[in-house]
């Protein structure tokens, strides 16, 4: 066993109202990926961040390399050998690529920036991640995919003792997690320890040596890989027997044939990110967008809800042609879309869980009509214990709920509005294993009710294990739809990778 | 130059009635007269106004006049107005500079000789015994600075009078009223009975604070404040306020008068002052009518 | 004194109930002032009934402060969506000037012309800011400058005078002894609250100001909300335009309301709204708007030069904002319950 | 993927924008008045805006910290009143000026700590240190100042001044303003402070998470900022030769719009500043054109520099906002 490199005894961290981590010891090792699993809340980020200083924390020490250290913030966690990818994109959004890589570490001549130099770096970084993009353009003009991307290049671009990656392939495809993975292993193989937060347990049981369990902010365990079985796994982190866990894996066959078309399009086009589409939503139907990064899904999503305006073509709602010049105006057609950028399109981190998922609700029934208090807190009830949503309350602030409850609050605001085309872009992205069976019994139900959805998904798994049907997109344009027996990864990837050659 | 000459005059701004019609008049006698007025408002900023000065030597006008927003701070832009050949007078207020060469001459009124009178007439009207409260101008501003002083002075010697209160009321009617209203109030507020306003539209304020307080402006609390605008005269009739020393606005006529002995090459005195007079409520009635402004 | 049995008790009680809101600091400084002038100012809390109406400096303070404490409301919700209005001032000269102007016409034509031009100003504001998007200090910024020169195009640099009795008393009329101005300040609240709290307009104006994206993601009206919030800001100035002009029975159109809309930022974000946007306090608006007026009334009572009062100006702002500190708050908590002494030196290796 | 010609500088357009703009206006003034287009109105554009210019790029800095300096006016008289009563007091120019710059940089520093230490509002902070400036220079002198030295009288504004004809010289504070704007822009592109403070104007959060210093970087960022903002008012009294307590009310307003008109966004994290000195080259150009036009009265003036900014800010945002599309 190669020796320890991370190690921290009783790490505590109260939050008003809820103990967040509770005496948790962890220990990741030079050589070895180490992963830190629990459901939604459990507390790995909040590890994470008590670990670097951006929380202080309530009890507890740390040592890497056997020296104790207590940073107070992340840059002297940083300075210490701890390199950090924090959940959700955290870098700044207004400087370009290159500087996000670059930002505090620019090399200078006479107190100067280099500037080439810091291009010539940010790209050296990207490239090892098999990204190539322009390093100038400004970050918030890139998808979510490149900014996570940046991100991870970023925390590998300098020398570590330890890398910390939370979530970092919440919004990869499998192209971009190989690269990664290639990556992360080449680091191990230098020794580095490497912690790797995922819900994703292909992944975790294809990269990781190790894995520490906790739920509800206590340690359960740490075991190595090849000891413990999926099935295992998730009843450690559920805190049920692997029977139970197994029973709740039965699921049932996806089911009757597809209604009446709802919506269609023709030849819908916007310069710059859609070619003429033509798509067929229909009732009772779960229609996948499949891609590679940045092949125009979530463009599509946009075009769809009103939020871009098309060049041009045509869409028609059961039959009759609209256009929606704002996302009111298809909320208004029934439509509803979780966006894929939780962070800045989707919570209002200051308001409150009740706020944040009536919010949809109210937009639509006008500014006039309140939605009287009783409803809304029946709303709540009802959706927390729908989905399994995790707060203190419904007057917790979102912006202190973990990753994956926020998303499913954002869920369950779309779903309040009993919408009959939902679009969903990443609608799993960081949501645990229990959770995100949960969200796709849920998809189920709702298509069955008659629903039609249109399903973003960068895990080509994922996507057709639960879409009927597959629009394939490269390049901003509709390059194969599948259907029938052809809704499967291997189609999926066989359909991306032959437009790929040609 | 048997043409007529261009003028460059940079205003205070229009922070009251008073500079309104000192405006007016001026503007007015240059459209009588046939001159090109080139007319510039600071807005109360010193900053503004010597860029309006330098502005003026950019587009060559043959004499520059200004009422200036203070006293200090010219010394560079007229040293260039001299280099550049340009004449100047001063209206209203005075600079401080180290070369009276600087400028050709001074009209205006004489602050301090203003809050003298307004003090004299008091020691006469009260007979020495007074328990007064003063509203004073803009802080740092020369009529605040001099009006005070002159009253003082006035009222040096009477062992009778005293200012018991003195705040800032801006020179403005709401400051005014809101200051006077906290003065009545003060435990010593009962005992006032005089008022001096460093201008008419504080007394104004004050007035209606007085009258709110049930008490008689005018008979209750003597007022005596300094300009004569309209307002005032009007107060006067109705025997709210007592006395006005005159500050005259309107000196159009005699500023332009200036520019064309400036330009005929006339040496002319350093100080000219205006013509002003004071109005107690004898005189009131009879003037309101001839008032302009 | 009758003064100190109300009014201790009801601060007392107030304080008592925000005990744990945000409403608690800016009490405790106003409680605070009071006390201070209470004990050192002789007079200020003199109350005595004159012509049927209460008179003291409480009053006045009621009274002047009427002006911020109407701005406050309008400017309250204009902050929680992340914008500002520096025309406030302005518009309160605009409003004064046409209604002395228009006084001689009819009471009515005076009063809604007034308010008219305000509303005016508001949606000139708001269409910049939601239509044309220039940042809201930008675009009211153009109205700062240009709205005073209007109000003294409208009175042509005089002073106009008024004396209709309904118009005097917008300003200076008593209603059951009290102020009339302090019973339109709480109507104009409880017409805002009612507003805010009782449609959903409250929730979209936090919405769109905790995040605009999010907001329109949701389908919120973002622009029209805007809109809305300075035509009110405006309409809001309007009715302190016309107290203030009302007070002093003219126009001044050169000096109503200058530099009052800093008092009112500073009145809302005393009073717990971040000027970032999102969550706003109403109630936190007035109290804040009473604490400045107090603090100014203060000054003038115990004879401090205007030019040097706003030195004890900044250091209660600085205290007032110290006291709201979460930073500061958590370390004085922590002395008050001695840490677990233990885990800290475990924790700070 | 072959994305990366997309708008290359998108978040240069707003200057460019005003700098276009700019041009107009004074191209529209050398059309419409006699002289305007003479060397001297060039240089006074400069010469009579340069305390507000160096004042300016310090509030840039500010807000590009996404902050906001609201005592940029008070700091202003408060240095010119300062340097006047020290000079006045028999104390060498220098030594006063120097004096004034340090008292700059500590208030800034000051302001930046007490909002980084205790997480307050920076708008609080620095209107509190507006009122405690303003009072001060009360205390310091009450009434306006003016200052007889041969250093200013003859150095600064003969000696200093680089004459253009026998009529005409640029003067030094001329000089000093492009001087300020030069290092700014530098130290805001290329020093590792400047990109600090940019990062922590877009996301706090996130500048945080990257291991930038946000303690270290706001104390300094509002340093910097009251250090110019003395600057400024040494660069006042250069002008004006004198220093006055009630002056510079509302400069910050003005040092702001500078900024804002420049393409800085008030939120933080974006602007240039470079841009900034378009900025007070519009809003001087705005009052140079209203002096020139030389019949307005009081309120005129007002309408049309609050039109002109109007008319600029609707035409930049018209230009700027093309690459929205
Ligand atoms: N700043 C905060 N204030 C209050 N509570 C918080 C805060 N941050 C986290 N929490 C709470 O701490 C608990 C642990 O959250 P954490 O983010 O560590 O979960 P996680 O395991 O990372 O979950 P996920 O998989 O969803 O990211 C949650 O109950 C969350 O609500
Ligand atoms: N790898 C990349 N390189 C350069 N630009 C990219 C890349 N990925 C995305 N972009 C940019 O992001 C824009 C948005 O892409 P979009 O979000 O529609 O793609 P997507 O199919 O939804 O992919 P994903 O959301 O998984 O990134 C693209 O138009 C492009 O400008
Ligand atoms: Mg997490
Ligand atoms: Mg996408």
């Amino acid at each position: 066993m190669s020796a320890p490199i991370l190690v921290c005894r009783g790490l505590t961290k109260r939050f008003p109202g809820v103990v967040a981590l509770d005496g948790v010891d962890f220990c990741a090792r030079g050589g070895e990926v180490h992963a830190l699993m629990g459901e939604n809340g459990a507390g790995k980020s909040t590890l994470i961040k008590a670990l670097t200083g951006v929380h202080p924390r309530d009890a507890g020490q740390a040592e890497v390399d056997g020296r104790p250290v207590h940073p107070r913030s992340p840059r002297e966690a940083e300075a210490a050998g701890i390199s950090t990818v924090y959940q959700e994109v955290n870098l700044i959004p207004d400087l370009s690529v290159a500087e996000n890589i670059c930002l505090g570490r620019q090399r200078t001549r006479l107190g100067f920036i280099r500037w080439g130099d810091a291009r010539t770096r940010a790209r050296a970084a990207l490239a090892r991640l098999g990204l190539e993009l322009d390093v100038e353009r400004t970050l918030s003009e890139c998808s979510i995919a490149v900014q996570q991307l940046v991100a991870i290049a970023r925390a590998t671009d300098i020398d570590a003792r330890v890398l910390i990656l939370d979530e970092p392939t919440s919004s990869l495809d499998a192209g971009e997690v190989a690269q990664l993975f290639a990556v992360v292993r080449r680091l191990r193989d230098q020794g580095l320890a490497i912690v790797f937060v995922s819900h994703f347990l292909d992944q975790v049981y294809a990269l990781a040596d190790r894995i520490t369990v906790l739920r509800n902010g206590r340690l359960v365990g740490e075991f190595p890989v090849a000891e413990l079985p999926r099935l295992q796994l998730v009843a450690h982190m559920m805190g049920r027997s692997v029977d139970e866990v197994e029973a709740l894996r039965h699921r049932e066959r996806p089911a009757a044939a597809p209604g009446e078309p709802l919506l269609s399009t023709r030849g819908l086009t916007r310069r710059h990110a859609v070619l003429p589409l033509d798509l067929e939503l229909r009732r009772g139907e779960v229609l996948g967008l499949g891609g590679l990064l940045g092949s125009g899904r979530t463009e599509v999503a946009r075009l769809l809800f009103g939020l871009d305006r098309a060049d041009a073509g045509e869409t028609r709602l059961e039959g009759r042609p609209v256009s929606f010049h704002s996302p009111a105006d298809a909320m208004r057609a029934g439509l509803a879309l979780t966006p894929e950028d939780r962070k800045t399109q989707a919570i209002l981190p200051n308001l409150t869980v009740r706020e944040n998922l009536v919010v949809a609700l109210q937009a639509r029934r006008g500014l006039w009509k309140q939605i009287p208090r009783a409803e809304q807190d029946r709303l709540v009830a009802d959706f927390t214990r729908a989905l399994g949503i995790k707060t203190s309350g419904p007057e917790q602030l979102i912006r202190n709920l973990s990753g994956g409850n926020q998303q499913k609050v954002i869920l369950a605001r779309w779903l309040a509005t009993e919408p009959r085309l939902l679009i969903l872009d990443e609608p799993t992205r960081g949501i645990d294993v229990g959770a995100q069976a949960d969200i796709e019994r849920l998809l189920a139900k709702l298509r069955d009710e008659g629903l039609a959805i249109v399903f973003i998904c960068a895990d080509t798994a994922e996507l057709s294990r639960n879409s009927q049907r597959i629009a394939v997109l490269r390049d901003h344009a509709k390059v194969a739809e599948l259907t029938g027996s052809d809704v499967n990864e291997q189609a999926v990837m066989r359909a991306i990778a032959r437009e790929t050659a040609a | 130059a048997a043409e007529k000459p261009v003028v460059g005059f940079s205003q205070i701004g229009a922070e009251s009635a008073w500079r309104t019609a000192n405006t007016d008049s001026i503007k007015g006698e240059a459209a009588k007269r046939g001159i090109t007025l080139k007319f510039a408002d600071a807005q109360q900023k010193q900053e503004n106004q010597i860029k309006a000065l330098r502005s003026f030597i950019a587009q060559d006008v043959d004499v520059i006049a200004f009422s200036p927003v203070v006293e200090t701070g010219w010394e560079p832009v007229l040293r260039e107005i001299k280099k550049a050949g340009i004449p100047v007078i001063l209206t209203d207020r005075a600079v401080k500079v180290s070369d009276p060469s600087l400028y050709v001459t001074f009209v205006g009124s004489d602050f301090v000789e203003e809050g003298r009178r307004a003090g004299k007439w008091l020691v006469e009207k009260t007979k020495g015994q007074a328990v007064i409260a003063e509203l004073v101008g803009t802080p740092g501003s020369a009529p605040a600075i001099d009006r005070k002083k002159g009253f003082e002075e006035a009222i040096a010697g009477q062992a009778g009078m005293k200012i018991i209160k003195s705040q800032s009321g801006d020179f403005t009617r709401a400051k005014g009223k809101e200051v006077m209203e906290t003065f009545l109030k003060s435990p010593e507020g009962k005992s006032i009975n005089v008022l001096y306003a460093h201008n008419d539209d504080m007394a104004l304020g004050a007035i209606q604070a007085i009258e709110e307080a049930g008490l008689k402006p005018g008979t209750d609390i003597v007022i005596v404040s300094i300009d004569g605008v309209k307002g005032a005269f009007e107060a006067m009739v109705a025997g709210k306020l007592n006395c006005t020393v005159e500050c005259n606005p309107l000196i159009g006529a005699q500023l332009f008068d200036l520019v064309a002995d400036v330009v005929a090459g006339k040496t002319l005195p350093k100080r000219i002052a205006v013509e002003e007079g004071i109005y107690d409520q004898s005189q009131a009635a009879a003037a309101l009518p001839s008032r302009q402004y | 004194m009758i003064v100190d049995l109300v009014l201790w008790p009801t601060l007392a009680a107030l304080l008592w109930v925000n005990r744990r809101r945000p409403l608690l600091w800016p009490l405790v400084a106003l409680a605070l002032l009071l006390l201070f002038n209470r004990l050192f100012t002789p007079g200020f809390f003199a109350l005595e009934i004159r012509d049927g109406r209460l008179y003291g400096t409480l009053v006045d303070v009621l009274n002047q402060g009427s002006k911020v404490m109407l701005l406050a409301l309008g400017m309250t919700l204009v902050i929680a969506t992340g914008g500002v209005d520096l025309s406030v001032g302005a518009t309160m000269a605009i409003a004064g000037a046409v209604m002395a102007r228009l006084a001689g016409v009819s009471i009515p034509v005076a009063l809604g012309g007034g308010l008219g031009v305000a509303l005016l100003a508001g949606a000139w504001n708001g269409l910049l800011v939601s239509a044309f998007r220039i940042q809201p200090i930008i675009a009211t910024l153009i109205l700062m400058v240009a709205g005073r020169g209007v109000a003294q195009l409208v009175t042509d640099g005089q002073i106009i005078n008024f004396e209709q009795p309904a118009l005097v008393y917008l300003g200076n009329g008593s209603l059951l002894g009290l102020p009339f101005t302090l019973a339109l300040v709480l109507g104009m609240f409880a017409l805002t609250a009612l507003l805010v709290r009782r449609t959903a307009l409250g929730l979209f104006i936090e919405a769109i100001g905790d995040n605009e994206t999010a907001a329109r993601f949701t389908g919120l009206p973002a622009r029209p909300v805007k809109f809305l919030v300075y035509v009110f800001a405006g309409l809001c100035a309007g009715l302190a335009g016309l107290v203030a002009a009302s007070n002093i029975k003219s126009a001044d159109a050169n000096h109503i309301g200058l530099y009052l809309e800093l008092d009112a930022i500073l009145a809302v974000v005393v009073g717990g709204t971040a000027l970032t946007g999102g969550r706003f306090q109403l109630a936190g608006s007035l109290v804040g708007a009473l604490l400045i007026q107090t603090l100014g009334t203060t000054l003038y009572a115990r004879n401090v030069g205007a030019d040097v009062a706003t030195v004890p100006k900044a250091i209660v702002i600085l205290a007032v904002c110290l006291l709201q500190s979460p930073v500061l708050r958590a370390k004085l908590a922590s002395l008050r319950r001695p840490a677990p002494t233990a885990l800290r030196k475990e924790g700070s290796v | 993927m072959n994305l990366a010609k997309f708008r290359p500088s998108a978040r240069l357009w707003p200057v460019l924008a005003s700098l276009g703009v700019l041009i107009l206006l004074y191209a529209g003034g050398c059309l419409l008045f006699e002289n305007f287009g003479s060397l001297r109105v060039l240089i006074n554009l400069f010469g009579d805006n340069a305390f507000l210019g160096v004042a300016a790029v310090g509030a840039t800095f500010v807000i590009l910290s996404g902050g906001i300096d609201l005592s940029v006016g008070a700091v202003v008289a408060f240095t010119g009143v300062l340097i006047a009563s020290l000079i006045g007091h028999g104390q060498p120019p220098l030594l006063a000026i120097g004096l004034a710059l340090g008292f700059g940089a500590g208030f800034g520093a000051l302001m930046g700590a007490l909002i980084h230490l205790y997480a307050l509002p920076p708008f609080l902070v620095t209107l509190g240190g507006m009122f405690l400036a303003r009072g001060l220079a009360f205390v310091v002198h009450p009434e306006s100042l003016s200052i007889d030295h041969p250093f200013y009288g003859e150095f600064i504004s003969q000696t200093l001044s680089v004459p253009v004809s026998r009529r005409l010289a640029i003067p030094f504070t001329a000089f000093a303003l492009i001087a300020v704007v030069l290092a700014g822009a530098a130290l805001a592109r290329w020093s590792r402070f400047g990109r600090n403070v940019l990062a922590l104007g877009s996301s706090e959060s996130s500048a945080r998470l990257m291991g930038v210093p946000i303690g270290s970087t706001k104390i300094l960022v509002y340093t910097l900022g009251g250090f110019l903002s003395a600057l400024g008012g040494v660069v006042a009294t250069f002008y004006m030769q004198s220093g006055n307590p009630a002056s510079f009310v509302g400069l910050e307003l003005d040092a702001i719009a500078a900024a804002v008109i420049g393409g800085t966004l008030l939120r933080g994290g974006v602007g240039y500043i470079p841009g900034t000195l378009v900025g007070v080259l519009i809003l001087g150009l705005i009052q140079t054109l209203v002096i020139f036009q030389g019949t307005l009265n009081s309120w005129w003036t007002r309408i049309a520099v609050g039109g002109l900014l109007f008319v600029f800010i609707v035409l930049q945002q018209l230009t700027a906002r093309r690459r929205v599309g």
